[in-house]
């Protein structure tokens, strides 16, 4: 596939496409509704023949994530991806990643759950990518693409993120996202890093002793509650550090606007077509889109309350980026969530319905 | 000498015209259709050499959505 | 321009394929194109549908509220959808498929027999390739070069034999639609 | 004689199991997994079971059991029916209770469930679908896939260096200590299928009698997955699968002495 | 032993002894520091020789959950134990019991996180028990004990509201509750129910279809999903019920507080000793300690905003329940949060320290 | 002639290996796994691999052997050791990669990686450490437990009505067409930890070789969890564990042709 | 009254069944009564403490930032809770496992040589006994009759017989404890 | 004729007492301490008949926690 290929293909393809462009090391991953391609298009491509790529079916996601947690630990740029069944599993692994500070791409194709719930998209997942689904107090830098184009892009910029900050990355998209196709411009290919730079650059490591230096221990564990604080307050001050520098949002049509809707992936666009809708109706209307959901935009949110009337969560959930909004919005103006849920999206006309109903 | 005669009853809208008691019935007597089909748009399997079955049931017990019903009756 | 289609039928009948044709079409066409599928396990002889929205701005919403243009192929299909095209809009239904046709008087309704066409030709496996001439002839959304492009570029290398007889269906579709 | 008159005269000689409901299946044309679900059906009513039955559904093409045989049953999550149906036998000692599961949810996601409780001589059966092949999501690699195989994940076919060796899993359970009944069946043929379904009464007999656990292969076809029509698939499960899939009791401890 | 022993016992082991005695059917366990007693308390204790209980050592928490969840679709009072890593890998069997409103109990004795992290003390999964650390829009109802005492208590209340409600409940407790003792009244021998009451309570439960009832069938999935926003609803429409009947909280020297604690668990204990310590300084501190952490005590929380000058979240974590209590608040009034992390549990003097430093 | 003089003048004919570093061990007096992280140190360090090696620490009571055997570690989660190893190996052909693991980790929790990893053929090897019982967590049953052992979740003795039979993962490993070299050893005497040694050596010999993936099992003690003397242990060990866990290699593909 | 204890010493000094006698104890004559371990799996050889409180009302906080009496039977111990003993409070320490005394002035030190006294006794098992002795003897918590009673209770029916030895441990260490 | 003579030096600090030395040692060179203990508390392993050893390193190999080095010299 040439450079910069201008193409029509599914979000799911685009992840697998971004990921051997962008020099991914490995991919493992367990097949799942709606986001099997990725590993399906991994296998048809056979990177492994060109850039080297390992892709592996795993025997499960928990083993899928412990071997993103392995290679990881070896400094080579390793993801995974799932739907939330799957990626429930996988949180004893991500939360010994993110104790462990380990650069990693973890992909979730949300469909709608609790429980095998039905394979249509959602976005149920927000809390569990964003609030911790895991045990004990971390974070993983999360972000929500919109687009089949940001499928591609993310791909890399997770990545970039996760070794910058030595922290699993995600990759919150939904069923709609995964399986919609449109326009991509694939990035041009990066060649994967040498093991030489791998060492250079990850000088924390598990890749051998190479020049006999010291050994390099990878680990979430600490025994002695003194040693162990200094750790959990050093991955504190990083979050801190993460939620200062790495917040993305995108606005449209907020200049003059009097309702803000809030909304992230396929629920950002479906906002931008309600918004056509309600402008029309006279209705002035914007959207603020984080497109990272941790670190969540909240000092924007917070501006915008001092500027709208009132905000709608749109999500497609039963509300819980609403808090996030909530939060930031400390009660100043109200904040109302509107979502469908069973994997139902809800069209723009019912949006702009919640938007007169609930303001 | 007593005979075996067979006759088969196919739930024509059950039926997906999988094809496999055809192949099973070792005497020919079944075949889809190949024009009519059933409301959810397959071809069916139906009776083509009635006359002929002994009623030895291997369509039925092959059939892996139990559409085939079958009947049997001895003849002098 | 923005044009805004559902297609929806049976599993079997071709619709996603049509849609990523279409789709494909307009790319080549330097155009912004969606296509957003209702996806399940129910591929397997239940109902599918798909969103296409070809457009010279960048698109919005995959997922729509009302529809220009429904192409219905089966009776389900043509209940859930004939409410939801815009006042104005079209529905292209497929005769073979469907016994009661659609009654709206805003909108303007179309029939193709496509499955008849496709089983006279022989070519059962072309039917969806009948349904878009169709589409093309009243909406030339995208140009029938473009649409052949993008068979060149989608079909495996050895299926390229078969587009010749893709573009008589397409032509095909275009004669045969009429309007009611 | 007319078939009117053998209809209305004769006997009925084989009909559908009236446990298994008139609901259509979801099942592709073809599909192994309904002629197992009418022996597991014709079995419980044989048994006089049903209103002692207690069934786990996998995920997999078999998700959706529970709407076709009219037992109770619970839907259990990927790989774990075992600890349901362990769970469920224990607080139950006197209903009979079986998992009905595919390759990839037993053979795979669900290996340590399936082997702990096997071992733990849970008095179970466990009815194993072996179709070499994740049928419901669409053909991707199962541990069960042969090599050389092609799925949606190996589309070059499978090779030992990528994806590494198919696992028979049958003959690990019946080196197990736990496991009473462990037998390979297939549902090709009439014969095999009367073979398959005296398979599942004796290892449901032996659960109920607390002779530990039980296991029912059946090497099945997925002709949607392996791209093939019902007849050419069972021809290739015949060429190919038995070959590495034996068919035959593996173990039957319950007829020891 | 007797009914309504008075004894001196570990928080682990009440609960294990509770359990027998409120009649629970089954437990399903892995071992796991700092809980493991729950398990050996009822080796051995053997109550499958007396009341007929069942124990068993599941292969790891994936499957316990799991033999929970069949335990459970049958009507019985089943209840697993673990600790955080542990309750991290239960997270796809929780989203399905709550998917399949079953009704069980889950107790997280809550070590320090994330990852191996710690087996010293934590409050670190206040998010994963309360906004859902699976997938899915879903709530457990969560139970924090504060003493021995309620660790017994909450065993019975646990099952009774998650038998009321068919919901999942959780006991939130930490190592500090789980391995203290105290003097505790064990509850009176409550006899298990009968097959015959079972049957009659739980007539949606998979019990064989006793009498030639129609079959029953607990399943969490849906594919239509018309039909599975319906499930949705009626689920969420619970929840709100829930979340208006059964919140539980305690006062403690709020009357005349100028400043209030918020804190639960062996956090709560410590703030109690701390408002002595500030009293006697002059300081008019309380505390409101939520006893149901979901349901959160919003409502009481927000009055509390009508009364004090600032609330402090204490947590032994890194600030999690401190977002609910915003949320309530609505920035009237300043919420900070103080909590150790690594283990350690901080002592009341620091307690009283960070009251002064932050307000 | 003095010890001093001895000592200054002979040949040091055993000292701990360099890689074993000086920060003491964790383990209690006289438990196997110090025995076993020598002999893991001897062979890294005699095959000149001690700058090509990653190792894979399990959660048990070895969690910790990173802290003392001066490799590159990773320590995994509870189980799932062979997936690290698999994708470590995958990542970096070149490299030594083990696992290091109890028989709590490996063969219970960690079940399906075991098999699968093995299976897959990844050329890694796996330490297993089968001391019957969970050390770490203080003395709870293991799936190896014997019948009629005591542990803290079977105070009474295992049973088999109530616990299931003990499992002997290493015959199933054996099974596997994926494993090249599979072998159960002990270090209880001189001569055993000899052959363990040897054995080890091989096993990361073949992984190197990419012939596919070892098992090397070794009968431990655990005395405190066991509440017997180191000594006692090992006589208990040899009286109760090898009539079970029969010693010697099950299997070496390695060297056959 | 309440009295708020830290034991400290070596994890196989018996710290934590001495503190658990002696709840049970406060247990038995109807006190409240909290026993707090610090626990880990370094209790093979680590050290270990726990924290003890017997009170005539309701126990608010079992973690605390300063104690009544600290028992301290080695040398870590001793310098970890020294400073944390409140002011007029105590510290008890056994001369064979430390080797420099406390040295506040704002506390009463006592010592007890009751490793010393065990091996003569030739009892080692009973040196936490003879530890207890000695804190009932200048703070009498708990009555020795509850001691025997909680031991009773807590003593497994095989074991009764070492009741007398304890006894006895009790009553040496009640002799020998000498302010320093 | 060629003797083998052996020292052992034991890391005592190292040392936890596990006796299992003493119980390898064909010669009985080695005993635990039985009043003085390292500064972990356990009684350690030492020589108690220094002359009998022969270097045989049965002892070392033994030793879990690696505490023992073995000397062997060539004696005429
Ligand atoms: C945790 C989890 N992982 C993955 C899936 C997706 N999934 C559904 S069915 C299935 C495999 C089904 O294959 P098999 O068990 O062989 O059954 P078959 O469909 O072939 O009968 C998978 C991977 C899931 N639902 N849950
Ligand atoms: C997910 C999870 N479950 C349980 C535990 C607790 N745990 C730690 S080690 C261990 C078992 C150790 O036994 P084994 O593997 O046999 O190793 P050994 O200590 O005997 O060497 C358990 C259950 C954990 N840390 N993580
Ligand atoms: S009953 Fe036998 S003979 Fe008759 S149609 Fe069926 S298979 Fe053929
Ligand atoms: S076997 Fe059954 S489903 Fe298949 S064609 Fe025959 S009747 Fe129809
Ligand atoms: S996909 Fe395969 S297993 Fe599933 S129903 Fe179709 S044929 Fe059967
Ligand atoms: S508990 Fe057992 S396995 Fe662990 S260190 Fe002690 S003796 Fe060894
Ligand atoms: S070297 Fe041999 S003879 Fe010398 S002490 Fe050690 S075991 Fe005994
Ligand atoms: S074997 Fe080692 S640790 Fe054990 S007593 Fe001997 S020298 Fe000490
Ligand atoms: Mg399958
Ligand atoms: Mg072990």
């Amino acid at each position: 596939m040439a450079d910069q290929e201008i193409t029509l293909m599914k979000g799911n393809e685009a992840i697998a496409h971004a990921a051997i462009r962008c020099g991914c090391d490995g991919y493992f991953g367990y097949p799942i509704t709606p986001q099997s391609e990725v590993l399906e298009t991994l296998a048809a491509e056979k990177p492994w023949e060109t850039t080297g790529m390992v892709v592996l079916q795993a025997e499960s996601e928990v083993s899928s994530i412990n071997m993103v947690y392995g290679g990881a630990c070896t400094g080579k740029k390793v993801m995974t991806s799932s739907s939330s069944p799957g990626v429930s599993l996988m949180q004893e692994g991500i939360s010994y990643m993110a104790g462990a500070e380990l650069p990693a791409l973890i992909v979730n194709v949300m469909r709608g759950g609790p429980g095998l719930g039905t394979i249509q998209p959602s976005q149920s997942d927000y809390f569990q990518a964003c609030k911790g689904g895991g045990h004990g107090d971390y974070h993983l830098i999360v972000l929500a693409p919109a687009s089949v184009q940001e499928m591609a892009d993310f791909v890399d910029l997770a990545f970039t993120l996760a070794f910058r900050y030595r922290n699993p990355a995600m990759i919150l998209a939904d069923g709609a996202i995964g399986q919609m196709m449109e326009k991509v411009v694939l990035p041009p290919f990066k060649p994967r890093r040498t093991e030489e730079e791998i060492i250079k650059e990850c000088p924390w490591a598990t890749t051998g002793r190479v020049g006999m230096r010291q050994p390099n221990i990878i680990t979430s564990l600490e025994l002695r509650s003194e040693e162990m604080e200094i750790i959990n307050n050093r991955i504190q001050a990083k979050y801190r550090k993460i939620e200062e520098t790495e917040v993305r949002y995108e606005e449209f049509m907020l200049d003059d606007a009097e309702y803000a809707i809030v909304a992230f992936g396929s629920a950002a666009r479906i906002a931008k077509k309600s918004i056509e809708v309600a402008r029309a109706q006279g209705i002035k209307v914007g959207l603020l889109r984080p497109i990272t959901l941790w670190p969540f935009p909240t000092k924007e949110v917070c501006k915008l309350a001092g500027q709208v009337k009132g905000i709608l969560s749109l999500e497609i959930n039963a509300g819980q980026m609403v808090e996030d909004i909530r939060l930031a919005v400390e009660g100043r103006i109200p904040v109302q969530h509107f979502g469908r849920l069973g994997g139902i999206i809800p069209d723009p006309d019912e949006v702009v319905d919640a938007l007169k109903r609930l303001f | 000498m007593a005979k075996m005669k067979g006759a088969t009853v196919v739930d024509t809208e059950r039926c997906k015209g999988c094809n496999l008691c055809v192949v099973a019935c070792p005497l020919d007597v079944l075949a889809l259709t190949t024009k009519e089909v059933n409301r959810k748009g397959y071809n069916f399997a139906h009776e083509v050499l009635a006359d002929t079955c002994t009623g030895c049931a291997s369509c039925a017990t092959v059939c892996p959505d139990g559409c085939i019903t079958v009947y049997r009756l001895k003849t002098e | 321009m923005t044009e805004e289609i559902i297609i929806a039928g049976f599993g079997g009948q071709g619709v996603l394929s049509m849609g990523k044709i279409l789709a494909y079409a307009g790319l080549m066409e330097g155009k912004e194109v969606t296509w957003m599928p209702a996806y399940g396990p129910e591929q397997r002889g239940g109902t599918a549908n798909v969103t296409v929205i070809v457009s010279d701005d960048p698109v919005s919403s995959p997922i729509l509220s009302s529809y220009d243009t429904a192409i219905v192929l089966n009776q389900p299909s043509l209940e859930k959808f004939e409410p939801k095209v815009k006042p104005g809009g079209t529905i292209i239904y497929d005769g073979y498929g469907i016994n009661e046709p659609p009654t709206r008087k805003d909108i303007e309704i179309y029939r193709i027999d496509a499955m008849d066409a496709a089983a006279e030709m022989n070519l059962i496996k072309t039917f969806n390739m009948i349904v878009l001439g169709g589409l093309l002839k009243i909406h030339p959304v995208v140009k029938i070069e473009s649409v052949l492009a993008a068979l060149r570029k989608t079909l495996p290398e050895r299926h390229h034999h078969l587009i010749p007889k893709n573009e008589e269906a397409i032509r095909k579709g275009m004669e045969i639609i009429v309007k009611q | 004689m007319t078939r009117e008159e053998i209809i209305e005269k004769g006997q009925v000689v084989y009909k559908k199991p009236t446990l298994l409901n008139d609901t259509p299946m979801h099942y592709c044309p073809g599909c192994s997994h309904g002629v197992v679900h009418k022996l597991v059906s014709e079995v419980i009513e044989e048994m006089g079971m049903t209103d002692k039955t207690i069934a786990i559904s996998p995920v997999g093409c078999a998700v959706f059991a529970y709407k076709y045989i009219d037992v109770d049953w619970q839907e259990a999550a990927h790989g774990r029916a075992p600890a349901l149906a362990s769970a469920t036998k224990r607080l139950w000692p006197d209903r009979l209770v079986f998992t009905y599961q595919g390759d990839g949810d037993l053979a795979c996601i669900g290996t340590a469930e399936t082997i702990h409780a096997l071992n733990r001589a849970e008095n179970i059966t466990i009815i194993f679908i072996n179709n070499a092949i994740y049928g419901m999501t669409g053909g991707q690699m199962a541990p069960t896939t042969l090599l050389g195989m092609k799925t949606a994940t190996c589309p070059y076919g499978r090779e030992v260096s990528l994806h590494g060796y198919p696992l028979k899993i049958t003959e690990l359970a019946a080196s197990l200590d736990g496991t009473c009944y462990v037998t390979r069946q297939s549902v090709h043929t009439v014969a095999a299928i009367n073979r398959a379904k005296r398979a599942i009464r004796k290892a449901f007999e032996y659960s109920m009698q607390g002779k530990g656990s039980n296991l029912v292969e059946i090497v099945s076809t997925c002709n949607s997955g392996w791209k093939m029509s019902p007849e050419k698939a069972n021809k290739w499960m015949e060429e190919n699968m038995f070959d590495f899939y034996h068919l035959g009791d593996l173990k039957d401890k319950g007829a020891e002495k």
